[in-house]
């Protein structure tokens, strides 16, 4: 075992994750694509894969906590998830574990062709689990996430290929070659690489895609392409943005997520539906991470925690929509087809902490996004994100007094126990960050300096 | 590298003209026969960069595999796939998008005075595996990952789709 | 100073190759067939391979060779899927048009 | 356990807990400790030795420049607490009765509970991150509130009006939060901060603070979610819409009045945005058709008066108005309340009327409350904190002090209007049968009622509690020629109304640029969403563009 040990503890998650999603394939036609069997056997493959990243006591931090952060998404996600299928129960968990492994492979590691096939493996899960969905309408957005996906694909690789022709090499942050006559190439080769990665970020001009399978995936999914795309292409920004020249990338950085959150703010008020409000809601977020990012040390500090605040309260609200498939949900539902109390509460908590509303943490983040924003980039783009932050309110609260009066209602929706037990999980970590946000910003210490 | 100019301009020429097919033809059969053409000038400008195995793994993997598997699944759309011309918005949409794009990355490439190259890496064949089993180890064996996946995706997608899942 | 720049071996390669990727997001946004679309990301894809091996001969870099070998498979990898997708979505509609379906919208 | 009494924001919420998990048949019985806890912990203090009390736990929130989670009960926040303790105290008896037939009652209490947790928190805030934090909550249960029938038409766009003012108010709190240099956000010694740390000095923060206060209390050209708002439950109205929430607006400005005073020009502009308001909303209010959107626009036109006092470097007189007012005008939304419950719901004034006879109780309580709205001598408790601001008005700037004595005039007319309006003699309308209100229900109205007449005397005592010493007059000369404008306007109105038979009517304005404006609004957000049209030409086109103008731009940058 001496040559798995020695490998880098990400890649030894993602074999972990390769070698169960492998096993639930193989074993698919002998379990009879049972629930229970998708369930353990993927969470078990989720846990077993995080315990490397434990054990890697001097790593990197911040790829200890992407690979933790990953796997345990990937747990909460795999229940809510199954509850869709019949038949593809088990190829779906093996396909989210496949896409966890992508996404931990993107966050953990520092070397251009190691990212770029990390992030091709999470656009190519999110697509074929978006394509499972019943009905042409998620096969439709899965072919337009994908098409979309491999434009960002080859734009990273034109820019990995000036990148190597620029350094020689494939380290992010590698120095020029020929002192400064390779710049405005190395310049080209750094944008390309970011605007690569801001495709899975959801940023505009690169969120489309994104946004047809944030609104049509089937909603255990659609909830895993927000937050394992989030948290995978947030940290691996968190590197190139460290790595690489603040000058070239800061400016973009902060114009395209002021772009990303005035855009889906005004998007999302013509919202009358919650997965598309969630959707613009995941680009208006993206913008504030993209924000942040643009912003120095500081900004990255602010972004780990915003990243964070974000997942878990993604997770939340799609833990607690398990079950509801891949239609669209009208507010007017949440009143006719209640979800039941802990759900519905659950749902409620997750949107306010999104909508930055107290009780949440999503203030905090937010106002820590703000400051790096201000001191970084001046009054005026700091008050446009303030108010674009502030006026998203508008949308998340609107289905909130449909979801309350659905409580009145009190039937018991159905939910298995697993999927509760992500709601439970999922909102204990939302909470966490609402009464001691300072746990949260301890994570953000992690942030490359 | 200055003396094999003529052959390079050669092969440009060549790999440019076929994209151009690529692109242009209304005929998906032509296209992937065009596309063929491409990868084969391709390969011939890898070789004269000196990069023999690209070359070999271009002809083998891209002209062998990807491009059949264009031209099998052409054979089975409705009418070969044929469409009609593109409307006037949408060629003005290519131009301007093409036209951007190009203007964009060669605004960067013109911008320097490039460096002539040095010689060319020596080794061959075993140089390349030095390299996809030493420095580049970890992405060559992440290749796993995309591959594993693609071929799970395409037997799942093509099962939900036999079961009228749609 | 354009005359004498583009005559540079490394020059040319690299024109040709911001060409091909503009010509393949050309054709992407010229093209409704599904699978003029997917060659035309391949276009990208194999622009950008051409600056991997550029910058292997140019710096005595093989990784970049291998990078692209990579590359290729990676290609691979996005037709498989992206055929079956495509297949999938198309297969029941008479015209074969991408750009057709709009359930996905708002 | 003086030290505790911070705390007392947690008061509710085993309430909420025990109504929301209960089964019982009277939901809101399990909350009515928490207000009262409240309201005794204000007492607590200002019975005790008025040491100001601060809890603080640095490094709460380390991303923020003053991220303590700190809390602060002096004397200002003590008086605040026993407004909001007692008059929740009071909505919540009162909503037993009223919110009886409701099914939704458990959820009501509960939103109730939640409010007066973060309201409390707001008056405890001992920085401005905890501020904002209670800030946003009582915005929160405000909309929620306002569209708790939604049902009905028109709630869930009256919420949403009222969440719309609060957004630009809870940015303005934002950006003033990130403005303040680190470790420095305590609200007391905003105006110790060295003006060279702030940028701009302290104009810019002062004007922060002053929106967000505009916000929050309908002033200035944000007025226009309040009138709105009515489409909530009555005592919702009387509790969040009159007494509580939206005064804390005007407790934001007498807590940092030290800041406003260092920008003299801001200050300046509180004054004539608080006058204004008073006047424009009292006209505002003659116009209108239904009971409680009068009451509302009194209550900007009020918060106004309130405004002005702080403008005018008065901000004692500011918060007396605000303890003078919560009694009276929580009295007239309670009283609004029985009435619109006696005849079913109907809250168009043309169909009420004529109603002393069947309410003769609520009519003497409604009296009490419209006397001490116009502000009669001695008797009601409106005239001694009224008097204060006109006399610091006349003193500070007399073109701007006769415009608010006029608009007490205004003030007659329209409490007049309302009370005549309901009680008064003849109506047209036929009558149908009025249900009586029940004991409960008129129970809270009470003691609401002998605040409106007896607050007024505990002005001076609570002027030397505050370290603000100062005598309040019971009569002077200035404050009886503005209670005989306001009488003369109240008896005008009676006639009037007896005159007309109760059909006395202006044509109404109120807010005619809210319907173009968002219109604009939602034209833009569908144009925004439309670009999400399902062509996938467009996406890739939109992605390849941006891709290309970026490169340029960043490559043009570059040296």
């Amino acid at each position: 075992m001496n040559w798995f040990t020695a490998l880098p503890h990400g890649l030894q998650a993602a074999a972990l994750l390769t070698a169960f999603a492998a096993a639930l394939l193989a074993t698919a036609g002998a379990l009879q694509h049972s629930r229970r069997a998708a369930a353990v056997l993927g969470g078990l493959g989720a846990v077993i894969a995080a315990l490397p990243a434990l054990s890697a006591g001097d790593a990197d931090a911040l790829a200890i906590v992407g690979t933790c952060a990953l796997a345990l998404v990937a747990m909460l996600l795999l229940p809510a998830a199954e509850l869709q299928f019949d038949e593809h129960r088990l190829e779906g968990a093996g396909l989210i574990l496949l896409g966890a492994a992508g996404g931990i492979v993107l966050a953990t590691s520092t070397h251009l062709l190691a990212m770029v096939l990390g992030l091709e493996t999470l656009s190519l899960a999110v697509a074929v689990l978006c394509g499972l969905g019943r009905g042409s309408r998620p096969l439709e957005a899965s072919f337009k996430f994908f098409v979309l996906a491999a434009v960002s694909l080859a734009t990273m690789v034109y820019g990995i290929g000036l990148h190597a022709y620029a350094t020689g090499s494939f380290e992010i942050g590698a120095p020029l070659l020929a002192g400064s006559a390779l710049r405005s190439i190395h310049t080209a080769a750094v944008v390309l690489i970011t605007l690569g990665l801001l495709f899975e970020l959801a940023v505009v001009p690169v969120h489309f895609g994104a946004l047809g399978v944030y609104m049509s995936a089937p909603a255990g999914f659609a909830g895993l392409a927000m937050t394992a795309s989030k948290l995978g292409a947030g940290i691996a920004m968190l590197r190139v943005t460290a790595a690489m020249d603040p000058a070239i990338i800061g400016p973009i950085l902060t114009g395209l997520g002021l772009g990303s959150i005035v855009w889906a703010t005004f998007a999302g008020l013509a919202q009358r539906e919650l997965r598309s409000m969630l959707a613009y809601s995941a680009i208006a977020h993206a913008g504030f991470i993209a924000l942040a990012l643009g912003c120095g040390a500081e900004g990255r500090a602010a972004a780990v925690f915003y990243l964070v605040v974000y997942v878990a309260s993604a997770a939340l609200v799609f833990s607690a929509l398990a079950g509801r498939g891949a239609e669209p949900i009208p507010f007017a539902s949440l009143r006719d087809r209640p979800l039941g109390t802990l759900r519905t509460m659950a749902l409620v908590a997750g949107l306010l902490s999104l909508a930055g509303v107290p009780p949440g943490p999503g203030l905090w983040a937010k106002i820590g996004v703000l400051l790096p924003v201000w001191r970084v980039a001046g009054p005026l783009l700091t008050l446009v994100a303030a108010l674009g932050g502030v006026f998203g309110a508008l949308y998340y609260l609107r289905p909130l007094p449909d979801l309350l009066a659905g409580l009145r209602r009190g039937e018991r929706a159905t939910a298995d126990l697993g999927a509760r037990a992500a709601v439970v999980l999922a909102g204990g970590a939302v909470l966490l960050f609402t009464v001691l946000p300072w746990v949260g910003t301890q994570l953000a210490t992690l942030a490359p300096r | 590298m200055q003396e094999q100019l003529p052959y390079l301009i050669a092969g440009c020429v060549v790999a440019l003209l076929s994209a151009f097919g690529v692109v242009l033809s209304k005929q998906p059969v032509h296209g992937a026969v065009a596309l063929l053409v491409h990868s084969l000038a391709l390969a011939g400008l890898y070789l004269l960069l000196a990069a023999e195995f690209v070359a070999i793994g271009q002809v083998i993997i891209y002209s062998g595999a990807i491009v059949v598997l264009f031209l099998f699944v052409v054979l089975l759309l409705p009418q070969g796939g044929r469409e009609g011309a593109p409307g006037s918005a949408r060629v003005l949409a290519a131009a301007l998008g093409g036209a951007g794009m190009f203007a964009a990355l060669a605004f960067a490439i013109v911008g320097t005075r490039l460096p002539a190259s040095g010689p060319a890496p020596a080794g061959g064949i075993q140089a390349i595996g030095h390299a996809l089993f030493g420095s580049e180890l970890v992405p060559f064996e992440l290749t796993t990952l995309p591959m594993l996946l693609a071929i799970v995706g395409a037997v799942t997608i093509w099962r939900r789709q036999e079961q009228g899942g749609a | 100073m354009f005359a004498t720049f583009a005559c540079t071996p490394e020059a040319l390669v690299l024109l040709t190759s911001a060409l091909l990727f503009a010509l393949g997001a050309a054709g992407l946004l010229l093209r409704r067939n599904p699978m003029a679309m997917l060659m035309s990301i391949e276009l990208m894809l194999n622009a950008g391979n051409l600056v991997l091996v550029l910058a292997a001969r140019a710096n005595n870099f093989v990784g970049a060779q291998a990078g692209a070998l990579i590359v290729l498979v990676l290609g691979a990898a996005e037709a498989v899927i992206g055929l079956a997708l495509a297949l999938a979505l198309f297969r029941r509609r008479s015209l074969t048009d991408a750009d057709e379906p709009q359930e996905v919208s708002g | 356990m003086i030290g505790l009494l911070p705390w007392a924001w947690l008061c509710t919420l085993p309430g909420l807990l025990l109504t929301a998990l209960g089964r019982g048949q009277r939901p809101g019985l399990a909350s009515l400790p928490g207000p009262l806890a409240i309201g005794l912990a204000g007492v607590a203090f200002l019975l005790g030795d008025h040491q100001p009390v601060l809890h603080r736990t640095a490094e709460w929130l380390p991303l923020v420049p003053d991220g303590a989670f700190s809390l602060r009960l002096d004397g200002l926040a003590a008086v605040m607490l026993c407004v909001v303790g007692f008059v929740s105290l009071c909505v919540y008896v009162y909503s037993l009765s009223y919110m009886r037939a409701d099914p939704g009652q458990r959820r009501f209490f509960c939103l109730l509970d939640f409010f007066v947790a973060a309201m409390t928190l707001l008056v405890l805030a001992g920085n401005i991150a905890v501020l904002l934090a209670g800030w946003a909550g009582v915005g929160l249960a405000s909309f929620l509130l306002i569209a708790f029938w939604r049902d009905r038409e028109g709630t869930l766009g009256a919420g949403l009006q009222a969440l719309a003012a609060n957004a630009i108010g809870d940015a303005a709190l934002l950006l003033a939060c990130v403005l303040v240099p680190a470790g420095q956000g305590d609200l007391t010694t905003l105006a110790q901060i060295g003006p060279a740390l702030l940028p701009g000095g302290f104009g810019p923060l002062a004007w922060l603070i002053v929106i967000a206060a505009s916000a929050k209390s309908a002033q200035g050209l944000l007025y226009f979610w309040l009138p709105s708002a009515m489409a909530g439950p009555t005592p919702v109205s009387a509790l969040i819409h009159a007494a509580t929430m939206v005064a804390a607006g005007v407790y934001l400005l007498v807590r940092t009045a030290a800041v406003l005073a260092l920008a003299p020009e801001v200050l300046h502009a509180v004054a004539w945005i608080g006058v204004v308001t008073a006047a424009f909303s009292a006209l505002a209010s003659l116009s209108q058709p239904n009971y409680k959107r009068g009451l509302a626009y009194s209550t900007c036109s009020q918060l106004g008066y309130m405004f002005a006092a702080v403008g005018f470097g008065a901000p004692f007189a500011a918060l007396f108005h605000l303890l003078t007012h919560a009694s009276f005008k929580a009295l007239l939304f309670l009283c609004a309340g029985a009435v619109i419950h006696a005849a079913h719901g109907e809250e168009q004034l043309a169909k009420l009327g004529g109603l002393r006879r069947q309410l003769p109780q609520v009519m003497w309580l409604a009296l009490i409350g419209s006397l001490a709205l116009v502000g009669l001598p001695v008797l009601t408790a409106g005239a001694f904190s009224k008097d204060l601001i006109l006399e610091a008005a006349l003193h500070h700037d007399p073109a701007l002090g006769w415009l608010l004595i006029g608009s007490v005039f205004l003030t007659g007319l329209y409490a007049g209007r309302l009370f005549f309006g309901v009680f008064g003699a003849g109506s047209s309308v036929p009558h149908r049968e009025v249900h009586p209100p029940d004991a409960l229900l008129l129970l809270p109205l009470w003691p609401l009622a002998a605040g409106a007449i007896l607050l007024g005397w505990v002005g001076t005592p609570l002027a030397a509690l505050l370290g603000t010493p100062q005598v309040v007059p019971v009569v002077s000369n200035l404050g009886l020629l503005a209670s005989g404008l306001g009488i003369a306007g109240f008896v005008a109105a009676g006639l009037w109304q007896r005159a007309r038979a109760g059909a006395a009517r202006l044509p109404q304005f109120g807010v005619p640029w809210l319907g173009p404006v968002t219109g604009i609004g939602r034209s833009l957000a569908s144009g925004f969403a439309g670009l999400h049209s399902g062509r996938l030409g467009l996406y890739v086109f939109t992605a390849v563009i941006g891709t290309a103008a970026i490169l340029l731009f960043a490559v043009a940058r570059a040296p």
